[in-house]
């Protein structure tokens, strides 16, 4: 196990490393001049040449490469166009929202996308399989700012059901940066109902697209189960149907659904550039989304360094969680 | 001998429809058990023996096949009119089956005290997610789950409980796969060539045990098998099975000593000898059950065919021995 | 299987509409013409970059900068008209050659630091904007020099111009006073010698004014919370929003429906003309318009062929469509006349409009050194603001039919401020809406036609004509207002005649609010309509 | 081995294609597959019939203009409506289609250009250049597509060409990952192995023996991922980095009608259910031909 961690992490050093040069290299050869953005219309040709060469964008590039990944060690991301500061504490003041989000979109995700999954597949070809597939592959189809949209319309505008925009505006005692753990952690309910009826909307047109693969996938492998010789053989021992559908086939099915759901969040990193923006969710994705749209170099690297991370230290995540479900999963190999 | 009736299956006719038409995989079976009876289903590999088991458990999806005629009988009810909670009901605690790879037969996923406890309390009963169960029930299925594992002569129960099938030998999962089976002491256990994956001194073993058991606790069994050795070995009585159709009956002993059907001798030929020689086997193939010959299904690859074989089927015929046999060579009364 | 499952389902349901149900005050229904608990909302649709004096260049910004810091004058919004007014200030004079401005201060106002307000803060105020050299320093740029800045007393400031300027005290409306004990303490080592860092690196997070409000928070994505400075030197009243919350939100259908449930109060002015029209239908909703002293133009590139013949540009004046642009695209905006807006004090009434006539635009394209030719032309605009998509398309339209090729490029707003920087890569025409950057006609005038404005996505039509720049200038220092403003109507009618852009529109101004908001009053200072102190609850 | 047996091995790889009466009863006998067929064939008659089906053919081609008519809602006349420049919408949906389905071709044209060649390469010779290739395949598997399209496309003028090459950018490694995992498992199979044997050259094992094999696997990666690039098209046109009017592009005219939201529920809401439409279709058509063909795809 031990091992298995250690292995992993180094496999995915090169791997971000890549990224980083990638991405850098790509904000290097960005058009534009996004440093005029900051100063001002007005800036004088001296004071960008000033401002440039102050943030070392007039080194070689391979220079400003490795000062770069250097800075990233001792927390310094460089400095945000947007914002003045440095893109570290941007990050670290927007990641908590975006990650509480794509939690909750993943709780919800796995908690309809299963279930239906398991009824698609055991209704095979039936009504109810017809139906939710059609409704999870319209969940896919549908572009994600439609959905959010709409869904603001039909609770927010119609119903006046819930709030439209923004995280919640009472804010528990900072624990961990994720509101609903931390008003629960400080019993705050009054504040974990306010940030409950927030993330609802966003979490919800945030997952329907992943909820929809996980859906399919949990389908595809029940599919698998169903002509299993140890599922024939659970039903000809007399066992309850329901049991042998939501345990004896659901935690084979799962496993493998399980890895999907690591490659889920990637696309729910990237739905959350959509979802934020219409949801002014403060996360930072829509830092992210200002980011490429301002040019700002800095953070266009950082956000995205960030975002492969998280996806890479997911995926870890997923296998070790892999090898609780499976026990035919050994990590020494 | 005047024992009971507990299973038969009368003319069963099952059909499988796929993109290209309609097979006859079963083609009318009549197969009877008495009580405390072991028989054995031989035959080859797609010759139907599988099927018809599994029919007698549900365990057909519905469809692709179709039951389009005949009745199977568990004690003077059929179980092919049974609904879905009847059906569960009698699996498990009634009928019970062994499966035949105990490498794909247990959940991998579970340990083995799980799957075996799960049967234990949860056969025949209605589940959801609300459900819950008393600590009592839970002695009992933990104490019942060691005692039949005893039973199979398996050391170290209670570590054995808490393993997952992947660390298991073959052989030893084997056992598990009947301890399975015998959670409820069933009155009818069906066997599918149990231990046929296996190394054939482990399989020796565990028929050994098998057949045992199923003297002990008194259990009628039907034992499908390729092996016509095995199923002398194992079994009272032997039906032959070709195509979807039974084409010889009779004691274990008497088919051995003398086989009538050109079938059977085929089979008997394909038994390695003792010298360590490969049988001769019979040439050919299963016909093709979509458009199957009209006569004999035999015909193609039979060695004394005649020319009534081509176009009218045989019926099974009572020969005087109590034996049965589906062939044109013993319609006249031969014997 | 069944049961349990719509169990289940019914399970999951129920936690959802409890969740949805519990009321925390803002689930009333949108019929409702009281105030929902919570902040007064105001939503802005820009991300606020800065909210340093020193730096601030959009709305947004200047909004949240003028509800925390106070100019030394003020526009006269109680009387509702631009022209400046005491504040800091209580009155000053102008000395006989036009350069010396002496202000007397207010003695009772303090810093929400606590610091006492003087004349040393006005000092250091506009040598700070003056050396860091962004946001608003350009309009004092050549005119004043820092160290010309002097207190006089604590009460007494007094600022030599280089030369006379005559629309000095309307920019001073840009100039926000610091706190400049609190700026000195906070200070960094910076590049400002014994100023340090002139509290750059404080004023990132922080606000070092005397303003009616505290900034409270600052989400930068989302949101700004403004709470009461409770010592504020005016004073507070009954129904005076004490708690404000500026939202950032981008999408419009989320601002609609922000203002239409009451999760907004009140709501920006950069919507289509639909979404007011809209909000006029529904209950509960005010929609102020009235007609604006902004400048909805498309400048023309005179520094790039073929559109730096003056043919060529006339053609593309006589073949746009006035009508349909005002009438449909901006629904009732008043077509331009030269670049200053009409409502503006001195405006050139005798200048003639020009018409769309497809003849005569071809007549000029024939003239050209140009005819002939296969005529491309780059059209920039905002994407995402509809009446600019739409008057691009129309752009398009009209000049196909008289023989040009259109290739329309939607960007976002960076993008225009980028390209504009330099002649070579500034469009041949792009969409700008100007509004008076200090309420003075010198801002559309001098502001943008001077040589000096070039780089600017204002000056976007690169205008340098000799005569003008004479005009302007001198406009500009002529002691004598009789003189002064002759030399702008002058000048108005030159630019006019050399055609540097599409005088489309002076555009109606227009801003929604829930109907039990009072005190809104717009005076044409963009962000100025914005100072919440202004605004009450009924 | 015997030559001649070899030479029947290869044969027998090389034939060992579909069984085509088989795949349209698997097909048939799934009416949702139908259905995704049913809608794809219906949009590329869309696509190659729009001048004969719709009323307006101007409104979408041309850089008309009718403000006189603007924002009406739905109508005889229009059947969607105008949009805020007074052009019937339903024309440009239609239209729209053509647009749509050039962008996904094209994308997964480049993709499947760049991606297959190199997941044979990696599979085929494997050693350094082929842990090369899926080390850099993992780089730009390492962050979600949209986020790397979104990161090309700033940098890029907004374009529709733009836009493809920026989508492509990041589709490609997915088709490289694919077809290395499926040449993994066919490189031990005897038809390859005989071909080896008959000293058959790697160009050869990969683009005449293996490629077909893979076949249906692209086929039924590339059925799904049209909808996909469809859809991650319009969403980068959501963000302001679309297609220029007046191309009639859905994703574009979402981001354009969404403004009009709720009350001119028309303008966005066509061409999202355009989109919604054609890429159900696509997506129940690939599901189909997965079944069909038998293929499992993993991580999509």
């Amino acid at each position: 196990m031990k091992e298995f961690l250690i292995k992993r992490t180094l496999q995915m050093i090169p791997v971000l490393l890549g990224l980083s040069i990638l991405i850098f290299g790509l904000s290097r050869i960005m058009p534009g001049d996004s440093i005029r953005l900051k100063l001002g219309p007005e800036a004088t040709a001296e004071q960008i040449e000033a401002f440039e060469d102050s943030m070392g964008l007039n080194d070689p590039i391979v220079i400003q490469y490795v000062n770069y990944i250097k800075g990233v060690f001792t927390g310094d991301m460089g400095l945000s166009l947007q914002t003045d500061r440095n893109v570290a504490t941007d990050i670290v003041e927007t990641f908590p929202a975006t990650f509480e989000l794509m939690l909750v979109a993943m709780f919800l995700a796995i908690l309809i996308g299963v279930p239906l999954g398991v009824i698609s597949g055991v209704k095979k070809d039936k009504w109810q399989d017809h139906l939710t597939r059609v409704v999870s592959l319209s969940g896919i189809a549908l572009p994600k700012f439609w959905i959010a949209i709409i869904l603001q319309i039909i609770f927010a505008y119609w119903f006046s059901l819930l709030p439209v925009v923004g995280r919640g505006n009472i804010v528990p005692t900072e624990i961990t940066g994720l509101r609903l753990l931390d008003s629960l952690l400080t019993l705050n309910f009054e504040a974990f109902i306010n940030n409950l009826k927030h993330i609802i909307l966003p979490s919800i047109a945030l997952s329907i697209a992943t909820m929809a693969q996980i859906m399919r996938l949990t389908r595809s492998n029940m599919l698998d189960e169903l002509h299993k010789d140890y599922i024939v053989a659970s039903t000809s021992y007399g066992l309850p149907k329901f049991m042998i559908v939501y345990k004896y086939m659901l935690k084979n099915a799962f496993a493998s659904t399980l890895t999907i759901i690591g490659l889920s969040f990637g696309a729910l990193l990237g739905n959350a550039f959509l979802v934020e923006a219409v949801f002014g969710w403060p996360g930072m994705a829509q830092y992210g989304v200002q980011a490429v749209i301002y040019k700002d170099y800095n953070a266009i690297v950082g956000v995205t360094l960030v975002i492969g991370i998280v996806f890479a230290v997911t995926n870890l995540i997923v296998d070790i969680l892999y090898g609780f479900i499976d026990p035919r999963i050994k990590y020494d190999k | 001998m005047m024992s009971k009736v507990l299973l038969s299956i009368e003319d069963l006719k099952v059909h499988f429809t796929s993109y290209e038409g309609t097979a006859k995989i079963i083609n009318g079976v009549n197969i009877h058990l008495n009580e405390g009876e072991v028989i054995s289903i031989v035959g080859e590999s797609g010759c139907g023996k599988s099927v018809t088991v599994r029919s007698i458990l549900g365990l057909v999806p519905t469809p692709p096949a179709k039951y389009v005629g005949g009745e199977i009988l568990f004690e003077n009810r059929n179980i092919l009119k049974f609904t879905k909670d009847e059906m569960q009901k009698m699996r498990g605690q009634d009928i019970s089956m062994i499966f035949q790879d105990p490498m794909t037969a247990l959940n991998p996923v579970f340990t083995i005290g799980e799957q075996l406890m799960d049967v234990y309390m949860w056969k025949g009963k209605k589940r959801n997610i609300l459900s819950r169960v008393n600590k009592k029930l839970k002695q009992e299925a933990y104490s019942r789950a060691i005692e039949v594992l005893e039973k199979m002569r398996i050391p170290d129960p209670t570590a054995i409980m808490k393993r997952y099938p992947v660390e298991l030998s073959g052989g030893m999962r084997q056992r598990i796969v009947i301890a399975m089976a015998l959670m409820h002491t069933p009155k009818l256990l069906i066997a599918d060539e149990p231990g046929t994956a296996l190394d054939v001194s482990v399989q020796d073993q565990i028929l050994i045990e098998l057949k045992r058991l199923v003297k002990e606790e008194g259990i009628s069994m039907i034992f499908i098998t390729h092996n016509l050795g095995v199923a002398r070995i194992i079994s009272d009585r032997v039906y032959v099975m070709y195509a979807g159709e039974v084409v010889e009956e009779g004691d274990a002993k008497t088919i051995f000593e003398e086989s009538y059907h050109p079938y059977t001798n085929g089979l008997l030929a394909s038994i390695p000898k003792l010298d360590g020689s490969m049988g001769d086997g019979i040439d050919g193939r299963i016909p093709n059950f979509l458009n199957p010959p009209v006569g004999c299904r035999f015909y193609d690859r039979c060695t004394e065919r005649k020319s009534v074989c081509k176009d009218t089927r045989p019926d099974l015929i009572n020969l005087l021995n109590k034996r049965k046999v589906a062939c044109h060579l013993y319609s006249e009364g031969r014997n | 299987m069944k049961k349990s499952w719509i169990l289940f389902l019914s399970v999951i349901m129920a936690a959802l509409l409890v969740a949805a149900c519990s009321n925390d005050g803002s689930t009333e229904t949108s019929s409702s013409t009281t105030k929902k608990d919570g902040p007064f909302v105001y939503v802005a649709q820009q991300v606020v970059g800065s909210i340093d004096p020193a730096k601030h260049t959009d709305e947004t910004e200047l909004i949240s900068i003028l509800n925390t810091y106070d100019p030394l004058v003020y526009p006269k919004i109680e009387e509702g008209v631009m022209d400046p007014g005491p504040h800091l200030a209580t009155d000053w004079t102008v000395s006989e050659d036009g350069k010396t401005y002496t202000f007397n201060l207010r003695d009772d106002v303090t810093f929400q630091s606590g610091n006492k307000f003087t004349a040393n803060d006005v000092v250091y105020s506009i040598q700070r904007i003056i050396g860091i050299q962004q946001g608003f320093s350009w309009l004092w740029k050549g005119v004043l020099n820092p160290e010309n800045v002097k207190a006089i007393s604590d009460t007494q400031v007094e600022f030599t111009l280089n030369n006379a300027y005559a629309p000095f005290v309307s920019t001073l409306t840009q100039l926000f006073i610091v706190d400049s004990e609190l700026l000195k303490e906070n200070s960094v080592d910076g590049s400002f010698g014994e100023f340090g860092d002139y509290g750059q690196a404080y004023l990132e997070n922080n606000v070092a004014g005397s303003g009616p409000y505290k900034l409270t928070e600052w989400n930068r994505g989302s949101h700004l919370n403004f709470s009461k400075n409770d010592s504020y030197w005016k004073g507070w009243k009954e129904g005076q929003l004490e708690e404000v919350q500026m939202k950032i939100v981008t999408e419009q259908a989320t601002v609609k429906t922000m203002l239409n449930s009451g999760d907004a109060d009140m709501v920006h002015q950069w919507l289509t003309v639909e979404a007011y029209e809209e909000f006029k239908k529904a209950s509960g909703i005010v929609v102020e318009e009235e007609s604006s002293v902004q400048l909805q133009h498309i400048p023309i590139n005179m520094a790039k062929a073929p559109t730096d013949d003056i043919n060529v540009r006339k053609a593309i004046l006589y073949a746009f469509d006035y009508d349909v642009a005002n009438a449909q695209i901006l629904n009732g905006a008043t077509q331009a006349i030269g670049p200053v807006p009409i409502n503006v004090t001195g405006h050139n009434s005798d200048l003639q409009p020009y018409k769309r006539d497809v003849e005569k635009a071809k007549e000029y394209l024939a003239k050209s050194k140009y005819s002939g030719d296969e005529l491309t032309v780059e059209f920039m605009y905002l994407a995402d603001t509809p009446s600019q998509r739409q008057l691009a398309q129309l752009v398009q339209n009209n000049l196909e039919e008289v023989g040009f090729k259109v290739k329309l490029n939607g960007v976002p707003w960076t993008t225009v401020t980028e390209t504009t920087t330099k002649p070579e890569t500034t469009p041949h025409m792009v969409v700008i809406s100007d509004t008076l950057k200090y309420p003075h006609l010198d801002s559309h005038t001098y502001g943008i036609y001077h040589p000096s404005a070039h780089g600017s996505y204002r000056s976007s039509s690169w205008y340098e004509d000799a005569e003008t720049t004479k005009l302007l200038e001198s406009a500009r220092s002529a002691v004598d207002p009789e003189e002064q403003l002759a030399n702008y109507i002058q000048a108005q009618a030159l630019i006019n005649e050399n055609a540097p852009s599409i005088y489309v529109a002076n555009p109606n101004h227009r801003i929604a609010y829930r109907d039990y908001v009072e005190g809104y009053t717009y005076v044409g200072i963009l962000g100025y309509d914005l100072g919440f102190y202004y605004l009450s609850i009924k | 081995m015997s030559a001649e047996t070899v030479t029947n091995e290869v044969a027998k790889g090389s034939n060992s294609r579909f069984d085509y009466k088989r795949a349209w009863y698997k097909l048939k006998k799934s009416k949702l597959s139908l259905v995704g067929l049913f809608i794809v064939v219906g949009v590329i008659f869309m696509a190659i019939f729009a001048p004969w089906i719709v009323p307006y053919p101007a409104d979408a081609t041309g850089a008309t203009i009718a403000f006189d008519k603007m924002n009406q809602p739905p109508s005889l006349e229009h059947f969607f409506g105008t949009d805020e420049i007074g052009r019937d919408i339903f024309s440009r949906v239609v239209y729209g289609a053509r647009i749509s389905l050039m962008l996904g071709i094209l994308v997964l044209a480049i993709a499947i250009g760049i991606g297959v060649p190199l997941g044979l390469i990696a599979g085929i010779w494997g050693g350094k250049i082929g842990a090369l290739i899926m080390r850099i395949t993992d780089i730009f598997l390492a962050i979600p597509s949209l986020v790397l399209a979104l990161a090309v496309a700033a940098i890029l003028e907004p374009t529709l060409i733009n836009i493809m090459i920026a989508i492509s950018f990041g589709w490609w490694p997915w088709f490289t990952r694919l077809v290395y995992g499926e040449v993994l498992s066919l490189k031990d199979e005897q038809f390859v192995l005989a071909s080896e044997g008959l000293g058959a050259s790697k160009w050869r094992i990969a683009f005449i023996e293996v490629l077909p094999n893979c076949t249906s696997t692209i086929i039924v990666k590339a059925t799904l991922d049209m909808g996909f690039v469809i859809l991650t098209g319009a969403s980068l046109g959501f963000l302001g980095l679309g297609a220029q009017p007046p191309t009639p592009e859905w994703g574009t005219m979402i981001a354009e009608g969404r403004v009009y939201l709720p009350e001119m529920w028309w303008q966005a809401t066509f061409p999202g259910f355009a989109i919604l439409v054609t890429v159900l279709g696509f997506n129940l058509l690939g599901d189909g031909l997965r079944d069909v063909f038998d293929v499992r795809l993993d991580g999509e």
